[in-house]
């Protein structure tokens, strides 16, 4: 319940004002969803698993982009702590791809640098650098990585013995042959990226 | 035995946290003459964190290793990680129901894709081309007091739009699948909660109060062992069990295996075979108790001649022994 | 009016008084926007076009015709509908010999209540005939 | 020839986006036409008085009206130039505002399309003949299918009325869904004491046949004249003989048939009486249980039926009757639990339907009106609701709202305070819709007397956990999950269509909606009436309705009834098919095809065999017509040259 009360509280919202419609626009663009659809049943928030660290709710959320509160949504935690888990896409009565939603606005806050989850930012960052270098995932590497730059430094530290214990994962980075041709489609996408700014 | 040949995409876990993932599903796969070829030079799927980025991009990243099986000439693709296996049927539903996408993708590879290869779950494979006889057929080892929660995680079968298999609220392959392995299954109800995914290292006590959830709802169903087809599940589940411990003061101490090497024990394969020390919380006490199909029949007749004997039933016997085990746990 | 005659092509429909007629009503009571090319003739039953009328649209200057019915089983006479679909048939494979695209001609079912696949149904009709543009019988021949 | 056109403005609704001064001038230069003006609303009286003078001052001998569709107004406008002194056929009615003004954007092209529409109707109007209707003579018998409350209303006002009724229903008793409820809102008297007396009624009334366990195979004819068959299900027990006394329900030994009547809440055998008020009280054989049928060997029932009414050879039986209008009333179904996986419904025994909690209410239900859980027949003390289980919800195919769950789950909110008053309910919703008189009170009363807790939100997900079933949802209000460990949960299952809906409106040609659900012929003025004359409606079979709306239709359509048969014969559509014994060659295609039997060979005095038409059994679809090689037999009112010379007026090269 500790998610109800905190910064929560919004000034009063000019709604003939301060509702952003091209922000709808471009959701409704590059998500092929239409949030006008949403009723506000609340199936999302009721089966979402993460419902209870969310800053806003799902239901919210889409609520919050009926009313074009572009800043509100692209500043909130919700959007990243979103893990696709698919529940409210495959419960939504209306049909809605909610998740795809997250997705879409999720693109558009990193797009516009405004992430509210650096770690979780960071972590996938780091997991698409070592696609980007090796062409496949190094987990050692994320893992020390991520905790350099998280300054978690000993973040899961006590599960290291287990894995290594185990001898579940390789000390050292398998490169495939075709990374190069990997990496080409990051610079490709960040060339095409710079050309629509 | 399936007629098709199949391609194998392991997927960057299958390298490596989830080695026993692969090795106990090839072994597998093997016994049921199932035949597959890994493509070569594949690379990593893009799974979530390419979708933060870019439709386009993250369905770039997928579709460079489809655009390689399809060079083969192979139609389907055994995808045993859900979160790749998720990258390439939304890479593939998207390009093929979009001309415009598919170009766009197409212009970020070299070799571009024709849409012309369909991933599908190792569970959907066995499920529904090798078939439940086929598996059963094969069975010859049985542990007789394994009971198992089959936990299929949150994005195997959903949405069922892009999974195009199994029920998403209630799916049943892995229950039948285990089951006609010759091992009892619980009805489970957390069989599709999420499990936090690849939030365990950024929110680890979010995944850990997850995984507490799902733990003790495997319990309640009368597990002793958990079984799963993601590596993601298996690493929050049974690499973070002991962090859930501490978290929550609880004593979880159940084996979360993947549902391959359950398979692997019933048809004999070695511990070694099936990489069960790769597990964290071990399953040894299982593996010790593992006998023969013909031994088990056998220790079934004795105990029904000894049940008369004493005239009560054989089953009230193994309800004591039950509850006792759980009470270990 | 000829400046805005230009830029619309002639659409002639057949609807069964019961169904598609109802239908085009819903659509209409329903506010559903559509083209406007369309003309509408009421028959009692798609069983009662005549696929002489479809012949006669086209040659005198009609670019397309459409006939809706009942859907197959929820006619009000019963089975007018499927006399309609057997001659209609026939006609389609006719048209070509005509000299006429037998895109040009198309029939469907949309029922009383159907509002939306009304609108739907003349919208893609419409654009599906200009994009064919007018009619000129002889460029058409193509058997 | 004089042709008067009438373009209306229909206050904006046409003038809004149509120039209609503009058609009004384009109208008068075409030829024949003698007068063109245009009026602020045709039909009101005033604007009917126009019509009239116009008449008779200009001298017209055809009117045109360009308004709204005909399948609004054409009754109407005919009946006004026939005052006039014109035969009703000498008009035609150009539809410029469902087919031009509500749906076109470009005001020139609506003006555009408004006068060719007129330019249409007018070389129509022109090729108009004058038309007699002949008159039939009526049936007054009327056949209600359904024996639900409004089908039962509507067979005792129309028997009131001294008309005599033919009663059929499917189930073995009369009673429909409302005999199965326990107490009804929003007065919360007890359901079956204020139908029962209705019930006995039907059964006593001398007027009223009922035909209990029976189906419509097959209906013929036209308004006033139906042939129909009934299908008689075999009962395997005579009535005639069956007293209903329940000795062969006590003594049957397969106990575990299913039980339609109580939704399957508990099982019943497999000879019954569904219910202790069955109107018939006569027992009925479920020949899928039987034991006689099944194993083959039993014979219980026989050697104890004290009558000796048991007979397993029993055939179904078909009947024939002639009657002269229709009332169908046959009501509504629940969608399956397992079209919500996600609730658990039919997988978890204390997930059930607020259909089923209604019968574990009842003091005749299985349960004698004790609350006990299916699972383990504990009182639950713990009682989650959840409204628009299915309905809502487009994912699923049911988008519309099913009306009255709303209130059944407030009433069955009070009734279990009032079983258990130690209890807590905890009702799940998205909006509390109760507009009826007396409905919001109700549903307050619910929470503020009654102590039931509303949450606003949907539910996700039910799973069990122990002897628990936990129902995870949301309060959208308080933006929050919410968790509720309830013992038992009642689903507000959605209102659906009957399974045979469709099969039964292609038998009655009336039309129907995507959901299976009966069109009226007009949604605010014509509520019980069909398309197809001599066919009403009552009832859900239209669409979800509570108990006063049903009762309300049932006798809405009686009185239709009583007023279609207030006359001894019938006027007959004129507009039907003519043979020209000239030019037919008697090669009869048109007898072949003509889906009625209405054409009959007749041979003439010269020997020749041409094709006659039976006017009163001729429908008028005008199949006959596209079919003669000859021209020579022509559908009235829809002739060749009537519709090329509608094609002609738009298409000219």
């Amino acid at each position: 319940m500790d998610t109800i009360f905190d910064d929560r509280h919004m000034n009063t919202i000019n709604l003939s004002n301060d509702v952003d419609l091209d922000f709808i626009k471009q959701v409704v663009k590059e998500s092929g969803e239409n949030p006008s659809l949403c009723y506000q049943c609340g199936n999302c928030t009721a089966g979402c698993p993460y419902s209870h660290y969310f800053d806003y709710p799902v239901s919210q959320v889409m609520r919050l982009l009926q009313a074009g509160q572009k800043d509100t949504i692209l500043n909130s935690k919700a959007i990243w702590l979103c893990a696709t888990c698919e529940t409210c896409t495959t419960r939504c009565p209306c049909d809605i791809d909610v998740a795809g939603i997250m997705d879409t606005l999720r693109i558009i806050a990193r797009r516009e640098n405004r992430v509210s989850e650096k770690d979780i930012k960071l972590f996938y960052d780091t997991f698409l650098n070592s696609m980007k270098q090796f062409g496949r995932i190094y987990e050692v590497g994320i893992l020390l990585l991520y905790n350099l730059k998280s300054g978690h430094l000993l973040a899961d530290a006590e599960l290291g013995p287990k894995v290594m214990g185990h001898g579940k994962i390789n000390f050292l980075p398998t490169k495939i042959k075709g990374a190069d041709k990997v990496a080409q489609i990051f610079n490709r996408f960040q060339k095409k990226a710079k050309k629509h700014g | 035995m399936v007629e098709t040949t199949y391609g194998y995409y392991a997927g960057c876990s299958l390298e490596g946290t989830a080695r026993e993932y692969d090795q106990s599903l090839k072994a597998v796969l093997k016994t049921l003459e199932v035949d597959f070829r890994e493509p070569d030079d594949w690379s990593c799927c893009g799974s979530t964190p390419a979708h933060t980025v870019d439709h386009v991009f993250a369905a770039a990243l997928a579709a460079r290793n489809l655009a390689i099986v399809e060079k083969t000439g192979l139609k389907t693709l055994i995808t045993p990680c859900p979160s790749c296996m998720t990258a390439f049927k939304k890479a593939q539903h998207g390009m093929a129901k979009s001309d415009s996408f598919r170009q766009e993708v197409n212009e970020l590879l070299d070799e571009p894709y024709e849409c012309g290869v369909t991933a599908k779950s190792a569970l959907q494979v066995i499920y529904e081309d090798v078939g439940i006889d086929a598996v059963a057929a094969k069975v010859t080892h049985t542990i007789p007091d394994l009971k198992v929660a089959p936990y299929y995680g949150c994005i195997l079968n959903r949405p069922p739009e892009i999974a195009q298999f199994d029920d998403p609220e209630n799916p049943v392959s892995m229950d039948k699948i285990l089951a006609a392995a010759g091992v009892e299954v619980c009805d489970f109800a957390f069989k599709v909660e999420c499990c936090g995914a690849a939030f365990g290292v950024p929110k680890r006590d979010m995944v850990n109060r997850l995984t507490y959830k799902v733990l003790t709802m495997a319990i309640d169903a009368g597990a002793n062992c958990i079984a799963v087809a993601c590596p993601l599940c298996q690493q929050n589940l049974d690499l973070r069990q002991e962090q859930v411990n501490s978290l929550t003061g609880s004593s979880f101490n159940i084996p979360v295996l993947y549902f391959s090497q359950i398979m692997g024990l019933a048809y004999g394969y070695s511990p070694e075979a099936l990489a069960m020390d790769k597990v964290i919380v071990s399953a040894d006490r299982f593996v010790r108790t593992r006998i023969t199909v013909q031994q088990a029949r056998e220790a079934k007749e004795l105990q029904e001649q000894q049940a008369k004997a004493k005239g009560k039933s054989p089953k009230a016997a193994e309800n004591k022994e039950e509850t006792k085990s759980e009470e270990i746990e | 009016m000829p400046e805005i005659a230009t830029q619309e092509l002639r659409v002639v429909g057949f609807l069964c008084n019961w169904c598609s007629y109802g239908g085009a009503d819903t659509a209409g009571v329903s506010r559903f926007k559509q083209p406007t090319d369309l003309r509408i003739i009421r028959v009692p039953c798609s069983g009662r076009v005549d696929p002489l009328f479809v012949v006669k649209a086209l040659l005198n200057g009609a670019d397309g015709v459409l006939v809706s019915g009942c859907h197959p089983r929820d006619c009000h006479y019963s089975d007018g509908n499927f006399y309609a679909r057997r001659r209609l048939e026939m006609l389609k494979r006719l048209l070509p010999f005509l000299g006429i695209d037998e895109r040009r001609f198309y029939y469907t079912w949309v029922s009383a209540s159907e509002g939306a696949r009304w609108q739907q149904t003349v919208t893609e009709f419409t654009n599906r005939i200009h994009e064919l543009g007018p009619l000129h019988i002889k460029k058409e021949a193509t058997p | 020839m004089r042709v008067g056109v009438f373009i209306c403005h229909c206050g904006n609704n046409i003038a809004g986006t149509i120039d209609v001064a503009r058609v009004a001038e384009e109208t008068r230069k075409i030829p024949g036409v003698a007068y063109a003006t245009t009026y602020m609303y045709t039909c009101s009286e005033p604007g009917q008085n126009e019509i009239k003078e116009a008449i008779t001052r200009e001298g017209l001998d055809r009117v045109v009206v360009a308004a709204c569709s005909p399948r609004m107004h054409e009754l109407t406008f005919r009946r006004t130039v026939e005052k006039a002194g014109l035969n009703r056929y000498f008009f035609e009615m150009a539809n410029i505002r469902e087919h031009i003004s509500w749906i076109g954007e470009n005001k020139d092209l609506n003006t555009l399309k408004a006068t060719e529409a007129v330019r249409m109707a007018v070389a129509k109007v022109m090729q108009d003949k004058p038309l007699y209707s002949t008159s039939f003579k009526v049936n007054k018998r009327v056949l209600v299918i359904g024996g639900g409350v409004a089908g039962m209303q509507a067979a005792l006002d129309c028997a009131d009325g001294g008309l005599e009724v033919l009663l059929v229903e499917k189930s073995p008793s009369v009673g429909g869904m409302m005999a199965r409820l326990d107490k009804t809102f929003p007065t919360i008297d007890c359901s079956i004491c204020i139908l029962g007396p209705k019930m006995v009624d039907v059964a006593q009334h001398d007027k009223i046949t009922l035909h209990a366990y029976s189906e419509i195979e097959e209906i013929k004819g036209y308004v006033g004249n139906y042939q129909i068959k009934i299908r008689k299900k075999a009962t395997y027990v005579d009535w005639s003989k069956c007293t209903g006394c329940g000795a062969c329900m006590e003594k049957c030994p397969s106990k575990n048939s299913y039980d339609a009547f109580n939704f399957g809440v508990a099982p019943t055998r497999a000879i019954n009486i569904p219910f202790p008020q069955a109107i018939p009280k006569k027992a009925k054989i479920d020949p899928n249980y039987c034991r006689q049928f099944v194993k083959g060997k039993c014979g219980v029932c026989a050697k104890i039926c004290p009558t000796n009414a048991i007979d397993y050879e029993m055939k179904d039986e078909i009947i024939t009757e002639d009657i002269g209008a229709i009332i169908v009333a046959t009501g509504y179904s629940l969608i399956d639990m397992d079209k919500l996986p996600e609730y658990g419904g039919g997988r978890y025994p204390d997930v059930i339907s607020g259909a089923q909690y209604e019968r574990l209410l009842n003091a005749s239900g299985p349960t004698s009106g004790h609350i006990v859980r299916p699972s383990d027949h504990m009182e639950p003390k713990t009682i989650a609701f959840i409204s628009c289980a299915g309905s809502r919800d487009k994912s699923i195919g049911i988008p519309y709202c099913s009306n009255f769950c709303c209130m059944y789950i407030a009433k069955q909110a009070i009734l279990t305070k009032d079983h258990i008053p130690d209890s807590q309910s905890y009702v799940f919703y998205m909006d509390i819709r109760s507009p009826g008189k007396g409905y919001d009170e109700f549903t307050r009363r619910a929470q503020e007397e009654y102590g039931a807790k509303y949450i606003r939100g949907r539910v996700s997900r039910i799973y069990p956990k122990g002897n628990k079933m936990v129902v995870r949802g949301s309060d959208t209000l308080l933006g929050a999950q919410v968790e509720v460990e309830a013992d038992l949960v009642v689903l507000g299952t959605a209102v659906v269509s009957t399974p045979d809906a469709a099969h039964m409106a292609e038998k009655l040609h009336i039309s129907y909606d995507t959901f299976g659900f009966y069109v009226e012929s007009h949604p605010k003025l014509r509520p019980v009436e069909t398309n197809t004359s001599g066919v009403f409606l009552a009832g859900a079979c239209q669409g979800p309705k509570d108990i006063p709306a049903s009762v309300g239709q049932g006798s809405a359509a009686a009185s239709k009834v009583q007023a279609l048969f207030s006359k001894d014969m019938l006027e007959s559509d004129p507009a039907v098919a003519r043979v020209n014994m000239n030019t037919c060659v008697g090669c009869l295609k048109c007898l072949k095809t003509c889906p009625f039997g209405a054409i009959k060979e007749k041979e003439l005095r010269d020997g020749r065999v041409v094709a006659d038409v039976i006017e009163t059994v001729c429908a008028g679809c005008g199949v006959c017509t596209s079919t003669c090689p000859c021209g020579a037999i022509q559908l009235q009112h829809f002739t060749d040259n009537q519709l090329l010379a509608e094609v002609n007026a738009i298409c000219r090269k």
